[in-house]
C-alpha cells in the first residue's frame, strides 16, 4: 500500500533542500522570468515539509524562505507576488473550509458567502458606498482603517456563521450539502439585488474604489505588501488550526465526524460543536474577504459564486481533509495551477503557434484548454491520491511525558473512587 | 389582473418542473444506491441535448426530416440520445467511480467536478470544431400549440415534454417494482452486502443504475433542446443543481420524492417568477425566483429534515 | 502490486507536471532569448535604423494583450473580441518589421473572473514586451484589472466596456471606443419613444454591471419622457426558460419590452415571447448585435430593434470587401464585438508607431505609448471614429439604431 | 429510591411497537441483564433510556428526576453512559484520544481559551491526558494508546470502547452485549472485567447479553422482554425457572415437554 511507502521514506536529507532552495533562488534572482525557478521556490516548501530534520530547523528554513528568500529574489515582479499572495488568499480559506469539512465533517457548499460577507463588509464602509443607507456622510473611510476591519471582517463573518448555522446545522449528511448550497446562492442573490429598496451593495455594479490599507501613512497597495499581509493572517490560521485540532474541541469535531451517535453519548452537543466548527471556518474567511476586498479595489457578486465554493472545497478534498500540511499544498497547487501553470502553458502553447512551429485552428486555441486540463486533473488526483496529496495523520501522544506528569500522582475522574473506596473500605 | 395568466403560468411551471423530475430521478437512483452525489449527472443531460440536436442538425442536412412524421423523429432521436447517453453514465462509472468504491466520502465528489468539467469543454471543443461554434439552435418538430379557450395555450412542444416525462417515470416506476432486475436495484440500496450475499451481482446493478439514470438524463436534455431552442456547453451545471435540489426536497433516494419535489420545483420558479414583482410592487423582482425556491428547500428541510417523501431512517444504534 | 501501481501513476502524474512546467518555463525564458535576453532588452541594446532594417527584427518584441473571456459561457463574445484584435495586429505584421520591429499577440483568458483578470493584469505589467492591451468584455473585470494599468503605465482600450464608472474614476490608462451607458441608454429609450411611438413599456435586464447598468439609463430617460413603466425584471444568465418573467409581460402587454443584456439571452427572450403572443416591439443594447442573435431567436428575430456605438460596415463597397476579406481569413462570422476589437487594437497600434517614431525608430516606453494613444484624434477606424477626451471615452462614439430583419441586421441611422 | 426508574416505557415505529409499557428499576450498584430473543426490545429500550429515541408514552427518572426527553449528551452529562453493540469507536483517533473524547463534558476550554493556549487550557488537557491515560492502565490497554482506534483487534476495541464510556465519570453504564463476538477466555476476562467495575468503581451497571453462562453468572436482577413486552423479572434463579421465559426462548411446546 501506498502509506508502506511513506513510511520507509526517511525524508530528504537537509543538504538537499538548501541546495535546492540555493538554486532555485539564485536562478530566480538571475533569471527574472524563469518560471521554473519561482515556482522551485515555491515548492521547496514542500521540500521542507519532507525533509529530515528537526521540526524547529524546519520551521527556521520555512520562515526564511517566506519572508527573506522569496521577497528578495521574487519581490520586484509583482506578477510573481500577485501569485504568491493568491495562493495565500486560497490557502487561508482551504484552511478554514477545512475546519467545517476536514476536521467536523460537515460537507460546506456556501462557503464563500463567508468571504463575501467579509469582502462586503470591508468594501461597503470603506468607500462612499455607506453614505447610500447611513446618514452624515461619514464614509468613505481611509486605509487605516484597513486592520480594524480585519476584526470586523471576522465578527461579521461569525456572526454570519451562527446565524446561517442555527437552522442550517439540523440537517445533515448530503441535506447539509445542499442547504449550505441554497444558503450561498442566496447570499449572492441577494447581495446582487440589494441596491434597491435600499442601496446597499449596490448591486451588480459592484463597490469601487477600495482603499489599499495603510500604515503610518504608507500606502500598501502594491502585491509586494500583500504577500505579507497574507502571509501574516496565513500564520495565524494555522496556528489556530493545529491548536484547534488537538483540543477539546478539536476532538470533539472528529468525533462528530467520525460518529455522531457516540459522539453524542460522549456528552458532545452535536449543535454547539457544529456551530463552533461553522463560525470558525467562517470567521477566517471573513478576515480573508477583507483582504480580498482591498487587493481587487473593486468587487462584485461575481468574485462570489458557487463555482468558488466547490473550488475551495476542491482544494480541501485534493489536498487531504482534515490534513493541515495536505490543505495548503492542496489549495496551493490548485491555486499555481489555474493562476499560473496553465496560462503559462497555454502562452507557451500560443508562442510556439506565432512562430510557426504547429499550427492549432483557433478552435483549438490553447488558452481554451484550462478547465479541460484541470477537470482531467482532478479525476487522476481522486483516482491515484484518495486520501489527499498529504492525508491526514493523529499526532501520536508523548506516553512518557504523559507517565512523568505530576498530575498522576493520584488517580483522576472515575478512578478517583478507587483510593476513596479503598480507603472507605479500611476504616 | 394578473390572475388571468395563472393558468400559463402554471403550465409553464410544469413543463420546466418535469424536465427537472426526470433529471432528478437520475440524480436519486445513483443517490440512493452509492450515497454519492453525483456531480456530472447535468452534464449528461446536457450531452445529450448535444447528441439530440446533432442529430436532428444532422438529418435536416441530409434532408432526412423532410416529410418524416415529426413523432417519429422524436422518437429515434431519443433512442440514439439515450443509448449515447446511457453507454457515456456507464462509462464515467466504470473509469471516474468504481474504483473510489473504498475511498473516503467526499472523493467521488471530486472525480464527479472533474468529469463535470470535462465534459463541459469536451463538448465545446467538438461543437467549436465541427460547426465553429457552440450555442446550437435545434430544429424545431413541433410548431403548433393547443388553445385552452382563453385561458391558456400550451405549445405542442410543451405537452410532449409533459407526456413524456411522466411515460419515462411510469416506465422507471414499473422496471424497478415489477422486473428482476429492479428488484435487484431495490436491494442494493438498502444493503450492498447483504444484497451481494444473496448472489445478486453488485456491479451490475451498480451499471444498470447509471444506464438507466444517464439515459433518462440524456432523454431530457433532447426534450429540453426541443422545447427551449437553443442549447449550450453549460445548460448542464443550472438545471443539474435545480435537479439535485429538486431531488433532495423530495427526499433524496426516493423516485417519487424526485418526481414530486421537481414538479414542485419548476411551479415554484413559475410561480414566484411571475408574481413576485407585481406583488411586492417591484421591491423584490424575478430576480428573487432562486431565493424563494432555495428558500423553500430549506424550510421543508428544517421541518422535515428527510424530505417530503424521504423516509424518517434513524440510524441504526 | 498495488504498492507497484501507485508509485508507477504518481511518478507518471509527476512527470507531466514537470513536464508541465518545463514547458511553461522554456516559454518565457525562450521569449526572453528573442529579445536578446535580461529584463529591458530594448534599452540594452541599440535597434537598427528605424526605417530600412527590412525584415530583420532586431527592433525587438512588441506584445499587445488581449484580455477577455476565452473560456466558460462567455467565450464566444471574448473570442469575437480577440479574433478581431488578432486579425488587426497580422494585417500590420509586415509595416512594423519594415521598421525592425516584431509584433505579436498576447491574448488572455480573464474567465470573466475579477481575480484572474487581475491577476491576468499583473502579468501584462510585469512583462516589459506588453505595450497595451485590448480588453476587457466584463466591466467587472476591467475596473479592478484597470488599476494595475494604472500602476504600470499600461496603456488600456476598451472594446466593449460600456459601464459609465470606467472612465469616471480619473484612470489615464483606460480608454475606450464604445459609447457609455450613459449615452447609449438616452438615446435608445428617446427613439422608443419619439420614433416607435410607445407609451409603456417592460424593462428586463440579466442582473449584470453591463445589462443593470443600462438598462437603468433607459429606464431613466422612459421616467423622464413620460413613457409608462410596467415592469422592471431581472432574470439569470444562463438559464433557458424565461417564461416566468414573459408571463407578466404578457399580462400587462407593453408596447416595448427593453432588454438590456446579451443576445444569448435576447434571443431567447424575443423568440418565447413571441411564441407567448407578445406583439409589441423588442429592443436592447449593442448586447444584442450578433449573428448569432438572429440563430438563436430564429423568425422571432425580425423586427426587433437595437443601439449601436458602430456604424453599418456593408453600407459602403469597400467595408463589404472587407467583411468578406474578415469572414475569409479567419474563417468566422463577423461579430460587431470582433470590429470593436479590430479597432481598439489599430488604436493601440498607431499609438505604438507614433511612439517609435518619435523615438527615432527605437522601442519606446510605455508612458510614450500611452501618450500617443491618448492623442488620438480623429483617427477613422474601420467601423468608427476615434477621438478620446480627457477621461478616455471617444467623442466620436455616435448612437446607431439597427433592426433585424429575418436573416441579417440592417441599419436605420444614427440616434438624435 | 431507585436510582434509575423506567416507568411504563412504550415506544412505536409506525405500525411496530418495539416497547410496550416497559417498567424496569435499577437500584444503584447493582448489576441488572435485560434479555430477550431478537427482535425483543432490548436496544430499543437502552436507546431509550440513553436519549437516542424519545419514548412515545412513560418517564424515565434518574435519582427521581426526570430525564425524558433530553439530548443523549445531555444524558452523558447527567451520568449515564453506554457502549453499543457494534462497536462505535471513533476509528481515526489513537486510542487515548478516544478516551480524551469521553472527558469532553468535564473540560472547559473554550474557543479564545484553545486559541490563545492558556495555562488553564494547557493544565487541563494534560490532566485529560493523564487520566485518559490511567483508564487505559485501568482496562489493560495502555501499551496500544497511540494506536489507532479503528487498527485495533476486536476485543480490544471492546475494552477501550467501556474506557472511552468510563472517561465520562458516569453513575450507570449501559453495555449493550459486552461480549458479543469473544471466545469463551475473553468472555470470562470481560465478565471479571464487569464485577471489578462494580466492586472498585461502585458502578451501577445494565446489561444486554445474549450469552446465558455470562448473564446467569453475573447479573443480580434479570429482566425478559419478548416482542416489546417485560415478561418477567427476578433473580438468575427466578428466571431460570419461569416457565414464560423458557417458552419465549425455546418455543411453546418446550415448555408444555418440561
Amino acid at each position: 500500500m501506498a502509506n508502506l511507502t511513506w513510511k520507509t521514506f526517511k525524508g530528504i536529507p537537509l543538504a538537499l533542500t538548501l541546495v535546492w532552495i540555493a538554486g532555485f533562488a539564485a536562478a530566480l534572482h538571475f533569471m527574472d522570468k524563469s518560471v521554473i525557478a519561482f515556482l522551485g521556490i515555491l515548492s521547496s516548501i514542500v521540500l521542507i515539509y519532507y525533509t529530515n530534520t528537526s521540526k524547529a530547523i524546519k520551521m527556521v528554513i520555512g520562515a526564511a524562505v517566506l519572508l527573506i528568500v522569496i521577497p528578495l529574489v521574487a519581490g520586484e515582479n509583482r506578477y510573481y507576488m500577485e501569485v504568491a499572495s493568491q495562493v495565500g488568499i486560497y490557502v487561508a480559506m482551504a484552511l478554514g473550509l477545512n475546519i467545517v469539512v476536514g476536521f467536523a465533517g460537515l460537507l460546506d457548499l456556501g462557503y464563500v458567502a463567508f468571504f463575501a460577507a467579509g469582502a462586503y463588509a470591508y468594501a461597503i464602509f470603506s468607500t462612499s458606498q455607506a453614505n447610500e443607507f447611513i446618514a452624515g456622510n461619514l464614509f468613505p473611510l481611509s486605509g487605516e482603517w484597513f486592520w480594524p476591519f480585519l476584526i470586523v471582517g471576522l465578527i461579521v463573518a461569525a456572526v454570519f456563521g451562527v446565524l446561517l448555522g442555527l437552522p442550517v446545522l439540523r440537517v445533515k449528511g448530503d441535506y447539509l450539502a445542499i442547504v449550505t448550497l441554497g444558503f450561498g446562492e442566496i447570499i449572492r442573490i441577494i447581495f446582487n439585488n440589494l441596491d434597491k429598496p435600499i442601496n446597499i451593495t449596490n448591486g451588480p455594479q459592484g463597490i469601487t474604489p477600495i482603499p489599499s490599507p495603510e500604515l503610518f501613512g504608507i500606502k500598501m497597495g502594491t502585491p509586494f505588501f500583500f504577500y505579507f499581509i497574507v502571509l501574516f493572517v496565513i500564520a495565524f490560521i494555522v496556528l489556530a488550526n493545529i491548536r484547534f485540532e488537538h483540543s477539546r474541541l478539536g476532538r470533539a469535531w472528529i468525533a462528530v465526524r467520525e460518529d455522531e451517535l457516540a459522539a453524542q453519548s460522549m456528552g458532545i452537543s452535536l449543535l454547539n460543536t457544529k456551530l463552533a466548527a461553522f463560525a470558525t471556518g467562517a470567521s477566517f474567511a471573513g478576515v480573508v474577504g477583507v483582504i480580498f476586498a482591498a487587493k481587487q479595489t473593486f468587487i462584485d457578486p461575481t468574485s462570489f459564486t458557487l463555482m468558488e465554493s466547490i473550488g475551495i472545497l476542491v482544494m480541501v478534498i485534493l489536498g487531504g481533509s482534515g490534513s493541515i500540511p495536505g490543505v495548503v499544498l492542496g489549495a496551493a497547487f490548485v491555486t499555481i495551477l489555474q493562476v499560473q501553470l496553465l496560462k503559462e502553458f497555454s502562452n507557451f502553447l500560443h508562442s510556439l503557434q506565432q512562430s510557426g512551429i504547429i499550427n492549432l485552428p483557433n478552435q483549438l486555441d490553447p488558452s481554451k484548454f484550462q478547465r479541460l486540463i484541470f477537470g482531467i486533473m482532478l479525476i487522476l488526483a481522486a483516482l491515484y491520491r484518495p486520501n489527499g496529496l498529504i492525508p491526514a495523520k493523529r499526532k501520536k501522544n508523548d506516553l512518557d511525558a504523559i507517565k512523568a506528569s505530576d498530575y498522576g500522582k493520584e488517580k483522576l475522574g472515575i478512578l478517583g473512587k478507587l483510593s476513596q473506596l479503598a480507603s472507605g473500605k479500611q476504616s | 389582473m394578473m390572475l388571468n395568466i395563472l393558468p400559463q403560468v402554471l403550465v409553464d411551471g410544469l413543463t420546466l418542473g418535469f424536465m427537472y423530475a426526470v433529471v432528478a430521478l437520475g440524480y436519486t437512483m445513483v443517490y440512493g444506491i452509492l450515497e454519492f452525489i453525483n456531480f456530472a449527472h447535468g452534464e449528461i443531460f446536457m450531452v445529450g441535448a448535444f447528441v439530440g440536436t446533432e442529430v436532428l442538425l444532422i438529418s435536416d442536412s441530409l434532408g432526412a426530416l423532410e416529410g418524416m412524421n415529426p413523432f417519429v423523429a422524436l422518437f429515434l432521436t431519443l433512442i440514439i440520445a439515450m443509448v449515447l447517453t446511457g453507454a457515456l453514465g456507464v462509462g464515467i462509472e466504470r473509469v471516474a467511480y468504481r474504483p473510489l468504491r473504498g475511498a473516503p466520502r467526499l472523493v467521488p465528489l471530486i472525480s464527479a467536478i472533474g468529469v463535470s468539467f470535462l465534459l463541459q469543454d469536451l463538448v465545446r471543443f467538438t461543437e467549436a470544431l465541427a460547426r465553429n461554434e457552440f450555442y446550437l439552435n435545434s430544429p424545431t418538430l413541433f410548431t403548433g400549440s393547443i388553445s385552452l379557450g382563453s385561458i391558456a395555450t400550451i405549445p405542442t412542444k410543451g405537452l410532449i415534454v409533459i407526456v413524456l416525462a411522466i411515460v419515462m417515470m411510469i416506465s422507471l416506476t414499473l422496471f424497478i417494482n415489477k422486473t428482476k432486475w429492479g428488484i435487484a436495484m431495490r436491494a442494493v440500496a438498502q444493503d450492498q452486502s447483504t444484497a451481494s450475499l444473496m448472489t445478486i451481482n453488485v456491479d451490475k446493478v451498480i451499471m444498470l443504475t447509471f444506464l438507466i439514470g444517464s439515459s433518462l438524463g440524456g432523454a431530457t436534455g433532447v426534450l429540453f433542446a426541443q422545447n427551449y431552442g437553443t442549447i449550450d456547453p453549460y445548460i448542464g451545471f443550472i438545471l443539474g443543481l435545480k435537479a439535485f435540489t429538486a431531488a433532495v426536497l423530495g427526499g433524496i433516494g426516493n423516485l417519487r420524492g424526485a418526481m414530486v419535489g421537481g414538479v414542485l420545483l419548476g411551479l415554484l420558479e413559475s410561480l414566484s417568477g411571475a408574481f413576485m414583482g407585481p406583488l411586492t410592487n417591484g421591491a423584490f423582482g424575478a430576480e428573487y425566483k432562486d431565493v424563494f425556491a432555495f428558500s423553500i428547500l430549506i424550510l421543508v428541510l428544517l421541518f422535515k429534515p428527510e424530505g417530503l417523501f424521504g423516509e424518517a431512517v434513524k440510524e441504526k444504534v | 502490486m498495488k504498492k507497484l501501481s501507485h508509485i508507477s501513476i504518481l511518478s507518471a502524474v509527476l512527470a507531466t507536471s514537470v513536464a508541465l512546467t518545463g514547458c511553461a518555463g522554456t516559454s518565457n525564458s525562450s521569449g526572453g532569448s528573442n529579445t536578446g535576453g535580461g529584463g529591458q532588452p530594448a534599452q540594452n541594446q541599440p535597434s537598427t535604423s528605424g526605417s530600412g532594417g527590412g525584415a530583420a527584427t532586431d527592433g525587438g518584441v512588441i506584445k499587445i494583450a488581449t484580455q477577455t473571456p476565452l473560456s466558460g459561457n462567455q467565450s464566444s463574445l471574448g473570442d469575437a473580441i480577440k479574433t478581431g484584435a488578432e486579425y488587426a495586429l497580422n494585417q500590420r505584421k509586415e509595416e512594423f518589421k519594415k521598421l525592425g520591429f516584431d509584433i505579436q499577440l498576447f491574448p488572455q483568458d480573464d474567465q470573466a473572473d475579477p481575480k484572474i483578470g487581475v491577476s491576468n493584469a499583473e502579468m501584462l505589467i510585469s512583462n516589459p514586451d506588453v505595450y497595451g492591451v485590448v480588453g476587457h468584455l466584463n466591466s467587472g473585470v476591467a475596473i479592478p484589472s484597470s488599476v494595475k494599468y494604472e500602476e504600470g503605465k499600461l496603456v488600456m482600450v476598451s472594446p466593449a466596456n460600456t459601464a459609465v464608472k470606467l472612465t469616471e474614476e480619473g484612470k489615464k490608462t483606460v480608454h475606450r471606443i464604445c459609447a457609455r451607458d450613459d449615452a447609449q441608454g438616452p438615446k435608445a429609450a428617446m427613439y422608443a419613444k419619439n420614433t416607435l411611438g410607445v407609451k409603456t413599456a417592460f424593462i428586463i435586464h440579466d442582473k449584470t454591471a453591463y445589462g443593470q447598468g443600462l438598462s437603468d439609463q433607459v429606464k431613466l430617460q422612459f421616467e423622464k419622457d413620460g413613457v409608462q413603466l410596467l415592469g422592471y425584471e431581472g432574470i439569470t444568465q444562463g438559464e433557458k426558460d424565461y417564461s416566468a418573467v414573459l408571463n407578466q409581460v404578457s399580462a400587462k402587454n407593453p408596447d416595448i419590452i427593453f432588454f438590456g443584456g446579451l443576445y444569448p439571452e435576447g434571443g431567447i427572450l424575443v423568440k418565447q415571447a413571441r411564441e407567448k403572443g407578445y406583439k409589441g416591439y423588442f429592443m436592447g443594447g449593442d448586447g444584442l448585435d450578433s449573428s448569432d442573435m438572429i440563430k438563436i431567436a430564429g423568425d422571432a428575430v425580425e423586427g426587433v430593434v437595437f443601439t449601436s456605438v458602430a456604424g453599418d460596415v456593408t453600407q459602403t463597397e469597400e467595408g463589404k470587401k472587407w467583411a468578406e476579406e474578415y469572414k475569409k481569413t479567419t474563417n468566422k462570422p463577423l461579430e460587431t464585438y470582433s470590429v470593436y476589437g479590430f479597432d481598439s487594437m489599430n488604436v493601440i497600434l498607431n499609438g505604438v508607431m507614433e511612439a517609435i517614431k518619435a523615438n527615432g525608430g527605437k522601442k519606446p516606453t510605455r508612458e510614450q505609448v500611452l501618450e500617443a494613444v491618448h492623442k488620438t484624434k480623429d483617427f477613422q477606424g474601420q467601423f468608427t471614429k476615434v477621438t478620446f477626451d480627457e477621461k478616455g471615452d471617444n467623442t466620436n462614439a455616435d448612437v446607431f439604431i439597427y433592426k433585424y430583419d429575418k436573416d441579417k441586421s440592417t441599419f436605420v441611422g444614427k440616434a438624435e | 429510591m431507585a436510582l434509575l426508574e423506567a416507568k411504563n416505557l412504550t415506544k412505536r415505529f409506525g405500525g411496530l411497537v418495539a416497547n410496550q409499557d416497559v417498567s424496569i428499576s435499577i437500584e444503584k450498584g447493582s448489576i441488572t441483564a435485560v434479555i430477550g430473543p431478537n427482535g425483543a426490545g432490548k436496544t430499543t429500550f437502552f436507546n431509550m433510556i440513553t436519549g437516542f429515541y424519545e419514548p412515545d408514552e412513560g418517564e424515565i427518572l434518574l435519582n427521581g428526576k426526570s430525564i425524558k426527553g433530553l439530548r443523549p449528551d445531555q444524558i452523558a452529562s447527567r451520568g449515564i453512559t453506554r457502549t453499543f453493540q457494534n462497536i462505535r469507536l471513533f476509528k481515526e483517533m489513537t486510542a487515548l484520544e478516544n478516551v480524551m473524547v469521553g472527558v469532553h463534558s468535564r473540560l472547559s476550554a473554550g474557543l479564545l481559551g484553545i486559541l490563545f493556549n492558556t495555562k488553564r487550557v494547557r493544565v487541563e488537557e494534560e490532566k485529560a491526558r493523564v487520566e485518559a491515560y490511567q483508564l487505559l492502565e485501568y482496562v489493560g490497554i495502555a501499551h496500544i494508546a497511540n494506536e489507532a482506534a479503528g487498527s485495533l483487534p476486536y476485543g480490544l476495541q471492546r475494552r477501550l470502547e467501556i474506557a472511552r464510556a468510563m472517561a465520562t465519570n458516569p453513575e450507570i453504564i449501559l453495555l449493550d452485549e459486552p461480549a458479543a463476538g469473544m471466545n469463551p477466555r475473553e468472555t470470562v476476562e470481560m465478565t471479571d472485567f464487569i464485577r471489578k467495575l462494580k466492586r472498585e468503581l461502585d458502578l451501577t451497571i445494565i446489561l444486554i447479553e445474549h450469552d446465558m453462562k455470562l448473564v446467569m453468572g453475573l447479573s443480580e436482577y434479570i429482566h425478559v422482554l419478548d416482542y416489546g413486552r417485560k415478561i418477567a423479572e427476578g433473580t438468575p434463579e427466578q428466571i431460570r425457572n419461569n416457565p414464560n421465559v423458557i417458552e419465549a426462548y425455546l418455543g411453546k411446546s418446550a415448555s408444555e415437554v418440561s
